[in-house]
């Protein structure tokens, strides 16, 4: 297939992530809405938020770096999909996904972040500073478990290559990850609680001590590209612990269906938890992940 | 409730000394005694609650009313004590020391009637308004409906009526008006 | 192993204390951060704010800052008949105006010597109208805590019963929130039919909705690790700060002016103000569920003592001409809040002479709240605030 | 546009104030606290910076008209517009308490595109909930400009109409109009919740018909407004336009 063709179907995946991210993040509130006991926003309420900050006439700016913070948190989100192959054993949908992708996913992971970092932080306002701040030893902290789980697969399938963890993970549900390694996979999925940003870790944008945190100052055409990029790491971080934990997928439908499940499985939990404080939450990820990390290590090395 | 002001009658010169019902009375003490009554009452009578300090401006006498409302929790009984200023320059001893809180009910006062308490911390801070020049504004010659008209813009058409004569009009329209008439709403 | 995880920050940094007693800040010195909560913060109770000092996210200083709200009640009601004064002054507290209709009420009718003249009738119906303002309020205020750490559920579920209450106040007095229903001399209409009904069939559904706020608040782990703790107001606060209601019956002082000083029928229900002894912000929340339980217990209690039929109003002045002789009193009652007073002067005139408000945030949300907030973290402020039950416009008025 | 030329751009535009005469004149009349006086500072590092808070922190800038694009682009925008109205979370006085209700099952404003957004850059309706304190009213323009253009205010209950029953009250403002341009007047008091939605339904009609304009009646007749604003507000510690 030549690099057009492939290009031009890593784009369109782009596209169905991204309007598949925002019917995720409209059901995910409507979900919340529901618990409670409300009718919620209708389904197609994200995309019209888009357009109207699209339309927003006034945009300033806070100097050149205020600029980018949003570029670089979308620039994360779509390299994060771009490295990561959409669906197994398709040679379109593959992406560009090579061997030792897994190192530079994790890479990017973290790129959003610290991009969101400069911009906000050019931003002035003391909401975006303290948020990062806590923003940034979070991610510290959810990153260490989560690093030692993906080598403790890398250690079990000898490779760093996301194709051929999937590859080996094929035939059958007993062949997941989850259940061949239980131990880095549950390492995994409470990093996952985290990495998804939701309650009881939301303390990023926590709305009632910060409010709304680094993207304080961001407004109509800034935030929509941070509400876009949102929705598309919602689904690529899923997509992520699928292909790692849940065997990947080799079709849309099972895509669709697998990362649904995982999204909400940190929804449901932050729907009936309430906010850690920071000390609290970067000691809870030292705790029972970080051991169960190194202990998922050991069990492969010896 | 009567044996502890008949006990500490003579000792602070009490005046005016009211009861409102069994256990709530209402006495007046000079400037002067005023804070030591207070932290007497506190320390020895047990009245260890402040409940409230308020102030009320007897303007035809030209004086301001200072009140220190104590409680005692145990005996359930409550004093008001209450002390006369000038209201020219008006000021008062702080008694900020007594009770945490106080400071605030004197950071008050200090912005509604203009009374002075040297020495209460924050006591030059605005408290509910900002930038204001009038004079204070819990003084009763400070007309406030005369300052909202002259500073904010009424709405056009609103009208004001007399309680008494539309009432009169509204519900009895055809009564002439008789000679029992009111002659305060005149 | 858990203390070895535990977060000590190092305090040595922090300002020095000066020779007068007084923190030694130098905010050009580039180590601290001023940050404003409020008044346009979704964390802050109303519609005032908390000027913060900070180290790091420790803070260092807090000031509050109220008059946001201010509308000069106290001058204008000086400028209005007894009567018309009497809408004015229920605005001003929005949480629970039955409280201020009471107040002013009973001032008067003490005052003009008109006490005694109350029907038995009308005093149940203030005492269920009264109940009623306190379970409204109880039913935002309780799972209100849970909000404030990012729980919503419970707030929107809360919420919800409240509209149902606040619907059986539109049956009653015709009115949503602000219901004018006691005047003086009485109440202003008799319980429409099938009132006792549809409130039994309401306070069911609160039953079912305090157990459940009982699994969502009391039960989680990141709940109580949040509560538990932080806030503390030490018993001996309570007589140096003034300290009132449900935060002083939290700190092991059993205060309640229901019990205490009497008034309409309380003496005839039985009740137990609950208490707790651990004075942080878990301790207040639990006492304040248990007075939910109490407070449903108290309106069936009402409910079912109250007389069926009777005069609600006693034979009172024409109100255009309506003079009271010159005196003074201090009338109080139990908000949901605390101690919540009313100094009620009259000087012969047919307008009163000044009326001072004695809310209980007054001591809490602006002594106490500063007091409280120092060398705490950013993000227990708006708890804090939320447990001390922070009402500003009773503040500032 | 090359990045040399972006900076300029944005430097220009963080020391515009410097050049806004008419601005300086007007603010050096008026009353400054001493935490926003002129000043120099020793960084960290040991350099010296001056810092004016009230320049460095503000923009002396005019608002300037936004002129609608018009045509098709505009109707869609609008139908967006309407569809998705993010109110800034402010309660600035007692008709806040009807809000949570109105967020909350039994009304429910979500199901209309009505969110709460909680920072003024975001949101683009400002409920004016009840009386307006004076205090209140200079927080209230700082949050109203800083809000991005197209805005809107819907002012609830008699108070903001003429005063209601604060008509003598020494310390709110009788009329809202004269102060911030109004978009939709809700009466009552306070307004039912009902009442809210029935104010949002007007609103989006507005919206849609496009005679939702009122952010560049602001900037049209700013000078008015300004003089209004600065009648009632005594100590104008801030430069005249503050985004």
């Amino acid at each position: 297939m030549s690099i057009y063709a492939k290009l031009a179907y890593t784009l369109l995946g782009l596209f169905i992530v991204l309007n598949w991210g925002m019917l995720m993040s409209a059901t995910f509130r409507k979900i919340v809405a529901r618990v409670a006991g409300r009718h919620g926003i209708p389904f197609y309420q994200p995309w019209i938020d888009l357009i109207k900050n699209a339309g927003v006439r006034t945009t300033l700016s806070h100097g050149f770096m205020f600029y980018l913070g949003p570029v670089f948190r979308f620039t994360g989100a779509v390299g994060m999909f771009l490295f990561m192959p959409a669906l197994f054993g398709s040679d379109m949908w593959s992406n560009f996904s090579f061997q030792g992708d897994l190192i530079l996913l994790l890479y990017f992971q973290s790129f959003g972040m610290l991009g969101m970092a400069i911009g906000a932080g050019d931003g002035g306002h003391p909401h975006s500073t303290i948020g990062i701040s806590r923003g940034l030893a979070q991610h510290a902290a959810i990153e260490l478990p989560m690093i030692l789980g993906v080598i403790s697969l890398a250690i079990q399938y000898h490779t760093l290559s996301l194709n051929e963890i999937i590859a080996a993970q094929q035939g059958g549900f007993q062949h997941w990850t989850i259940f061949t390694n239980p131990i880095a996979g549950i390492t995994l999925l409470l990093a996952a609680l985290g990495a998804m940003g939701h309650s009881p870790f939301n303390l990023v944008k926590a709305p009632n001590e910060i409010p709304i945190g680094p993207p304080t100052e961001y407004h109509g055409t800034y935030l929509g590209v941070l509400m876009s990029s949102g929705a598309i790491l919602h689904v690529i971080e899923a997509a992520l612990f699928m292909n790692l934990l849940f065997g990947g997928a080799t079709n849309w439908l099972e895509y669709i269906v697998k990362t649904f499940l995982i999204y909400f499985y940190s929804v449901f939990v932050g729907v009936v938890f309430p906010r850690f404080k920071i000390e609290q939450s970067v000691v809870w990820f030292f705790k029972i992940p970080l051991a169960l990390g190194i202990l998922a290590i050991l069990i492969y090395s010896f | 409730m009567k044996e502890i002001l008949d006990r500490i009658q003579s000792k602070y010169n009490l005046q005016d000394t009211s009861f409102r019902t069994d256990t709530m009375a209402f006495t007046t003490v000079s400037k002067e005694l005023a804070i030591d009554m207070v932290t007497y009452m506190r320390d020895y009578e047990g009245f260890k609650h402040f409940v409230m300090m308020s102030c009320v401006d007897w303007i035809e006498d030209n004086k301001l009313q200072l009140l220190y409302l104590l409680n005692n929790p145990t005996k359930k009984c409550d004093i008001g004590i209450k002390v006369f200023i000038e209201r020219e320059n008006p000021s008062m001893q702080s008694a900020h020391h007594l009770w945490k809180q106080l400071w605030t009910y004197q950071r008050e006062l200090k912005e509604a009637f203009g009374i002075d308490f040297p020495g209460s911390p924050r006591v030059d801070e605005n408290f509910v308004l900002e930038g204001w020049t009038e004079k204070p504004h819990m003084l009763r010659d400070f007309d406030t409906n005369k300052y909202a008209e002259e500073t904010y813009f009424p709405r056009e058409g609103r009208s004001t009526n007399d309680p008494a004569t539309y009432m009169r009009a509204k519900l009895y329209p055809n009564q002439p008006v008789t000679a029992k008439k009111n002659k305060d709403h005149e | 192993m858990s203390k070895f995880f535990e977060f000590k920050p190092d305090r040595s940094k922090y300002p020095a204390m000066g020779a007068d007693g007084k923190l030694d800040i130098d905010l050009s010195s580039q180590k601290y951060t001023k940050l404003w909560l409020g008044p346009n913060h979704p964390g802050v109770t109303g519609n005032m704010a908390v000027e913060l000092t900070l180290a790091g996210d420790e803070i260092v200083e807090a000031k509050t800052h109220v008059g946001y709200l201010h509308r000069g009640f106290e001058k204008l009601i000086e400028r209005r008949l007894y009567v018309q004064g009497f809408p004015t002054s229920i605005r001003m507290c929005v949480a629970e105006p039955d409280t201020n209709e009471y107040l002013i009420a009973r001032s008067t009718e003490v005052l003009s010597g008109y006490d005694k003249d109350v029907p038995e009738m009308a005093q149940w119906l203030r005492m269920l109208s009264l109940e009623m303002a306190r379970l409204q309020g109880l039913l935002r205020g309780v799972p209100g805590q849970a909000g404030t750490f990012s729980l919503g559920i419970g707030v929107q579920w809360g919420v919800y019963l409240r509209d149902l209450i606040l619907d059986r106040f539109e049956e009653l007095t015709g009115a949503r929130v602000y219901h004018m229903y006691i005047i003086p001399g009485g109440v202003r209409g008799l319980l429409p039919d099938g009132f006792k009904k549809r409130m039994e069939d309401n306070l069911r559904d609160i039953d079912d909705f305090i157990v459940r706020i009982r699994q969502l608040m009391f039960n989680n782990a990141i709940f109580n690790k949040r509560a538990k703790g932080i806030g503390v107001i030490p018993k001996e606060w309570v007589e140096q700060y003034g300290i009132v209601g449900t935060n002083a019956r939290a700190s092991g002082v059993k205060r309640d002016i229901r019990k205490d000083y009497p008034y309409l029928h309380y003496d005839q229900l039985d009740f137990d103000p609950p208490t707790a002894t651990d004075g942080d912000i878990y301790a207040r929340s639990w006492v304040r569920w248990q007075e939910l339980i109490q407070t449903v217990d108290l309106i069936r209690q009402i409910m079912a003592k109250m007389p069926e039929k009777g005069d609600i109003r006693a034979q009172m002045p024409n109100v255009l001409h309506w003079k009271i002789p010159k005196g003074e009193t201090y009338t109080r009652l139990e908000s949901g809040r605390g101690e919540y007073g009313m100094y009620y002067v009259t000087d012969g005139s047919d307008k009163p002479r000044r009326v001072n408000l004695r809310g209980p945030s007054y001591t809490h949300a602006i002594a106490l709240l500063e007091k409280m907030l120092v060398n705490t973290n950013i993000a227990d402020v708006h708890a804090t605030m939320v447990s001390l039950q922070t009402c500003p416009p009773e503040i500032e008025r | 546009m090359s990045e040399l030329d972006i900076n300029d751009k944005v430097n220009e535009m963080l020391h515009k104030s410097e050049h806004n005469a008419a601005a300086a004149e007007c603010f050096e009349k008026t009353f400054v606290r001493p935490e926003d006086e002129e000043r120099e500072v020793i960084a960290p590092d040991g350099s010296i910076i001056k810092v004016n808070p009230i320049y460095d922190y503000f923009s002396g800038k005019k608002p300037t008209e936004e002129k609608p694009c018009g045509g098709v682009v505009e109707k869609f925008l609008n139908w967006a517009r309407a569809e998705s109205i993010w109110v800034l979370g402010f309660g600035t006085g007692c008709g806040s308490i009807e809000i949570p209700p109105l967020m909350t099952p039994r009304f429910d404003a979500f199901r209309f595109g009505v969110q709460m957004r909680p920072t003024p850059r975001q949101s683009n309706a400002f409920i004016i909930s009840g009386y307006l304190s004076v205090k209140t009213l200079k927080r209230v323009i700082r949050s109203y400009e800083q809000m991005p253009s197209p805005k809107y205010i819907l002012a609830l209950g008699s108070c903001t109409i003429n005063g209601g029953m604060y008509y003598d009250s020494y310390s709110t403002i009788n009329r809202l109009d004269k102060y911030l341009p109004v978009d939709v007047y809700i009466a009552g008091c306070m307004p039912r919740p009902e009442a809210l939605l029935a104010g949002f339904m007007k609103l989006k009609e507005l919206i849609k018909a496009g005679k939702a304009e009122k952010a560049n009646e602001y900037a049209r007749n700013f000078d008015e407004y300004k003089a209004n604003q600065k009648k009632i507000i005594k100590d104008w510690n801030m430069p005249d336009y503050n985004w």
